[in-house]
């Protein structure tokens, strides 16, 4: 049953394309997505998701089960680097530890959107405000991170100003863009997902692909840099999203999500960011060291959660739902 | 001809706004910056964050001598912060003047 | 009557990205779309409007309906800038008067398209010769605004070639694309129509909405430029585009056009061009200072259009055509 | 018939835009695709062919036809450059002869889609695998150029490793892309096709014509430097196409392909590459002239094939195939 | 290594045809030219007309000592007309043979 | 602030790799690459080779005047391999400290 889904997963063109994108870089290729091209895609797959997020929200409307999974979804971008800062602060010091805590607290969009494209290729539903979950998810983790950088080093100077932090927390250009697409579809509803269906719908799943396959070759540049990283890092890189993961599970389950909520809430507690995070931690805890959260993010994680991960977790939810 | 300074700074895209106030509070009001550039440095490794699009931006300021030291006053402690790197060079202008409506 | 419309348009999703986009820049949200990705677009619709507008022609062929629309579009291209010229010198220089005057005898392609969406999905017909009013109103602002210049100010070395500014007013690439695209419509006709249709029909609702995010954060960033351009100013970019639709309004009554190409007449009356033209004014009339004409343009006229001009003119049509 | 054929292929939304590109330099207008969108489009079209091509050799599977079709492919690869060499030394030196015939030895993919967009609106179908044919020819042309460099020169420095030759030939990006999309068509199949295909499909046709707008820019471009070419090497950048298609017909008679794969392969021999070879060249044989190998290629050959080229040799399949 | 001049221009894309002209009439065919660049002049605005495609670019060209004179006679009316800056600075060129079959 | 030199090298973008390895070689651990300049030299025609995807990097690297040598030696057979220009010249160093973990 695993190891069919993981076969199922991988026979995906995205996850066939992201190995693509490894294998260029491996055998040294000279293929790239040039920039911007690769923000172009990001900033569609946003819209995309968002939009369809709110056209659905409007459907369902807020209820019980939605406040209950955004209630959720706030407990664990919240908890989880709380005590990741503390596994972490075994090996790293505070800087580091705080910065990869709040880099795992937080979430990526791609897994995100590669799980829903896997679930509407098995046909199994998922809610339209599992998108508000995603947006939910981004942001806390960066204050978390720095609460905690505030609470254990004596910083008479550290002078950054929390408006900005907040700022660069809420309204960066993916949390920004993916709130503003969910209101909008939810503002036009039913009329405006026709309108934009070929576009939002008809292209999304080879966007999706092509996206990734640039993801891939980023992903493989930063495998190198995991020399530096350590085996510490490495595992902890693979065991705490899993641990995420059967945590979300877990409380998907107490409050009686069905099974494809279920998978994306597991993936957002599993997947961490390599964007939003590290581009708020270098500005607020330049002492930290970006290779080490961005690369075990971006290489490790991400591509564990891509090909392994959302199969594996959908196997544990597929066990326990039934 | 006359002599001026060219003041050469590379840092990251979210360090820009800084980095031209400080140049505008130092009295230089002219400058030129190209984005996408990327380098190595003594601390970062290379191509570092390239993808979480916090590119590398260098900018391009030429003014008069006096104003350098004001300049490098106010960029160092940001550059200490964040990273980057200043150089100071002779150059010698080539003085134009324009028929602009708001001159 | 008027109010449904606004708001009609007001929950299309092209307007609410417009404004998801301005409102990135009130609150400093980082979001930005990189270079040259709006140019991709704005090629795109270029092409898929022209292309659309030939196949259109083709159908309909060239008949006095269609001679009288496009003497209408010279009339009217040639007589804004004239009269507008006036009213500028009474608070401006020549230079200035006359770049300003030539800005908003033009027109704006994205405004045109926007109110082609509105129409399209209020199920209102227009005729695809109205591409050919776009195209040939684009370039004879730039001209008469030389003209003017020429006449009032007393310039023995003003030396620009008038073959360079015949090209750039004649071949500059947004008239040279969309003309371009017009002619091989016609020349493929309902075939080329249909091998294209995905790409050219299916993504244009999505490319419009994708690239009016963009246009509500450029022309937020001009907002701020509007305290140098004074009262004057802004009062003229918001009733001279009022002025300028009635009289295209009258005009489209007189002549008999069916309500969806009047709407579309009078929005080009109304609208000022932000690209061609202030290109043009930059390269030959240098002493006009840019941020006058492009910011009212942009600033202000356009997303006046977008938001209220578009369904106050059609209301104005509906009441005069009923 | 001829004629017709001609018109037909002409009357294509992407033959015409190509001319309107040609037209936009010729007559100095500012129209321009910036950088790096005709690389996002080619890339996105090479992803596309090698996606099909691979989905319907799944369908096909691997026969004697498909071996005896690849075996073909090599064979022309390899003879190409070397019989074009001896062509070109009449007039030229080693090196410039050598990368002019791994030019030509060597093919152009746009060509080829051109060519397989122009037999799905004829209605003549061709197999899947004649996309493996393409990325079979790519690679050959470089090794023999540089082995005939190597045997016409004393070279007692020429330094260069094998190792990134060859890296260079197999591993280019267009290569690696067609042949990994290909492998991933292959291995999703149906399944893959069916959830791809409007990106693969729908926007198949409107992004090869927007592609074309380009390539008629970049050709028209190079038209310039004809003038120092000479005319030995604009009558070769003519004629040696027709003779290699030619050959290809014949050798597509013989081993009895159906006509819209012997299209396909006689455009593959007649077509010269302007991106992998003279890249490769440029690294291994910096002694020859570029604008020689780059400008017949592609101001003269790659023109007078999507024009000319592909109704000619269709028109002549077709005679002997009757 | 021997002694050379750098000519470097920043000017609006839609010059750039022109001012290189200007180079070429000056005897200087080398040169090498970055687009997209964006700044702030003592005429122009922030950014200004960033949006009408009339983006900035930086001209840099490496020149013999006694070619400066004629860059400088040729590039500054178009600068006085249309904007944009030209500055001069010494450099040590490092020599470069190629084998290349045009020379 | 200390005198330092700035090493300026155009060349073809597959040269990069390359042109920093001679960098690493000769002890300059510092560089900034722009990409996609296009330019016209000695022995190039005007944007030669555009089309290929072979396009042009600037590359901008500060360094202890007692590196030069090094670098002109290591990167000089390059460019007389593949073309491009190499230019060196003074400049003055702002020293920056920054506070990185990696320190
Ligand atoms: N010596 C140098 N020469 C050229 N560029 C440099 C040098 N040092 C730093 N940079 C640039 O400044 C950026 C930040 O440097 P750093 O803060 O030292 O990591 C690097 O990515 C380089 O682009
Ligand atoms: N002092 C300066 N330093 C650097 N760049 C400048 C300076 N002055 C002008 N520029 C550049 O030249 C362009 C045109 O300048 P201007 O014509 O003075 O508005 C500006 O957008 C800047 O990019
Ligand atoms: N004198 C120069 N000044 C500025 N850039 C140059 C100069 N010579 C060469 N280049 C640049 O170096 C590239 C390669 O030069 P080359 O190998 O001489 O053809 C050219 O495309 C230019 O971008
Ligand atoms: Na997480
Ligand atoms: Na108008
Ligand atoms: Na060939």
């Amino acid at each position: 049953m695993d190891a069919s889904l993981i076969i199922s997963n991988f026979l995906n063109p995205p996850v066939l394309f992201f190995f693509l994108g490894m294998t260029a870089v491996l055998v040294k290729s000279d293929l790239e997505i040039p920039a911007p091209i690769p923000k172009l895609f990001s900033l569609y797959l946003l819209l995309a998701i968002g939009f369809k997020g709110g056209v659905e929200l409007t459907k369902s409307g807020i209820n019980q089960e939605v406040l209950f999974t955004l209630l959720a979804a706030m407990v664990m971008a919240s908890l989880v680097p709380v005590y990741t800062y503390f596994i972490l602060k075994i090996k790293l010091g505070v800087y580091d530890a705080a910065a990869i805590a709040a880099t795992y607290g937080s979430i990526s969009a791609v897994t995100f959107i590669t799980a829903s494209a896997f679930l509407t290729e098995l046909g199994i539903d998922f809610d339209g405000f599992m998108v508000a979950a995603l947006a939910l998810m981004e942001s806390p983790a960066i204050i978390v991170g720095l609460i905690l950088v505030n609470l254990f080093t004596i910083n008479d100077d550290r002078e950054f100003a929390w408006s900005e932090v907040l700022r660069e927390a809420f309204l960066n250009s993916s949390v920004f863009l993916l709130v503003g697409s969910l209101i909008i579809g939810a503002l036009t509803g039913e009329h405006g997902e026709e309108v934009l269906a070929p576009f939002t719908q008809g292209l999304f799943y080879g966007v999706l692909t092509f996206f990734l396959l640039d993801m891939g070759i980023v992903a493989a540049k930063r495998i190198r840099e995991l020399q530096k990283t350590g085996t510490f890092l490495i595992s902890f890189a693979i065991l705490i999203p899993i641990l995420n993961a059967g945590l979300g599970i877990l409380i998907a389950r107490v409050i009686g999500m069905p099974q494809g909520d279920a998978l994306l809430f597991s993936v957002l507690c599993a997947s961490a960011s390599y964007i939003a995070v590290p581009a708020a931690m270098r500005m607020t805890v330049p002492e930290a060291n970006p290779s080490l959260y961005v690369s075990t993010a971006l290489a490790v994680t991400f591509p564990f959660n891509i090909i392994v991960g959302i199969p594996l977790y959908l196997y544990g939810i597929e066990l326990l739902w039934s | 001809m006359h002599l001026a300074k060219k003041v050469e700074i590379i840092a990251n895209s979210f360090e820009l706004g800084k980095i031209l106030e400080c140049l505008d509070k130092s009295g230089v009001h002219g400058y030129t910056v190209m984005r996408n550039v990327a380098g190595k440095g003594l601390f970062s490794g290379p191509q570092d964050l390239d993808f979480t699009m916090l590119d590398g931006i260098y900018i391009m300021a030429f003014c008069m001598p006096d104003q350098v030291k004001d300049v490098v006053g106010n960029v160092r402690p940001l550059l200490n912060k964040f990273g980057g790197a200043c150089y100071i060079s002779d150059v010698m202008e080539v003085r134009s003047t324009k028929c602009v409506a708001s001159l």
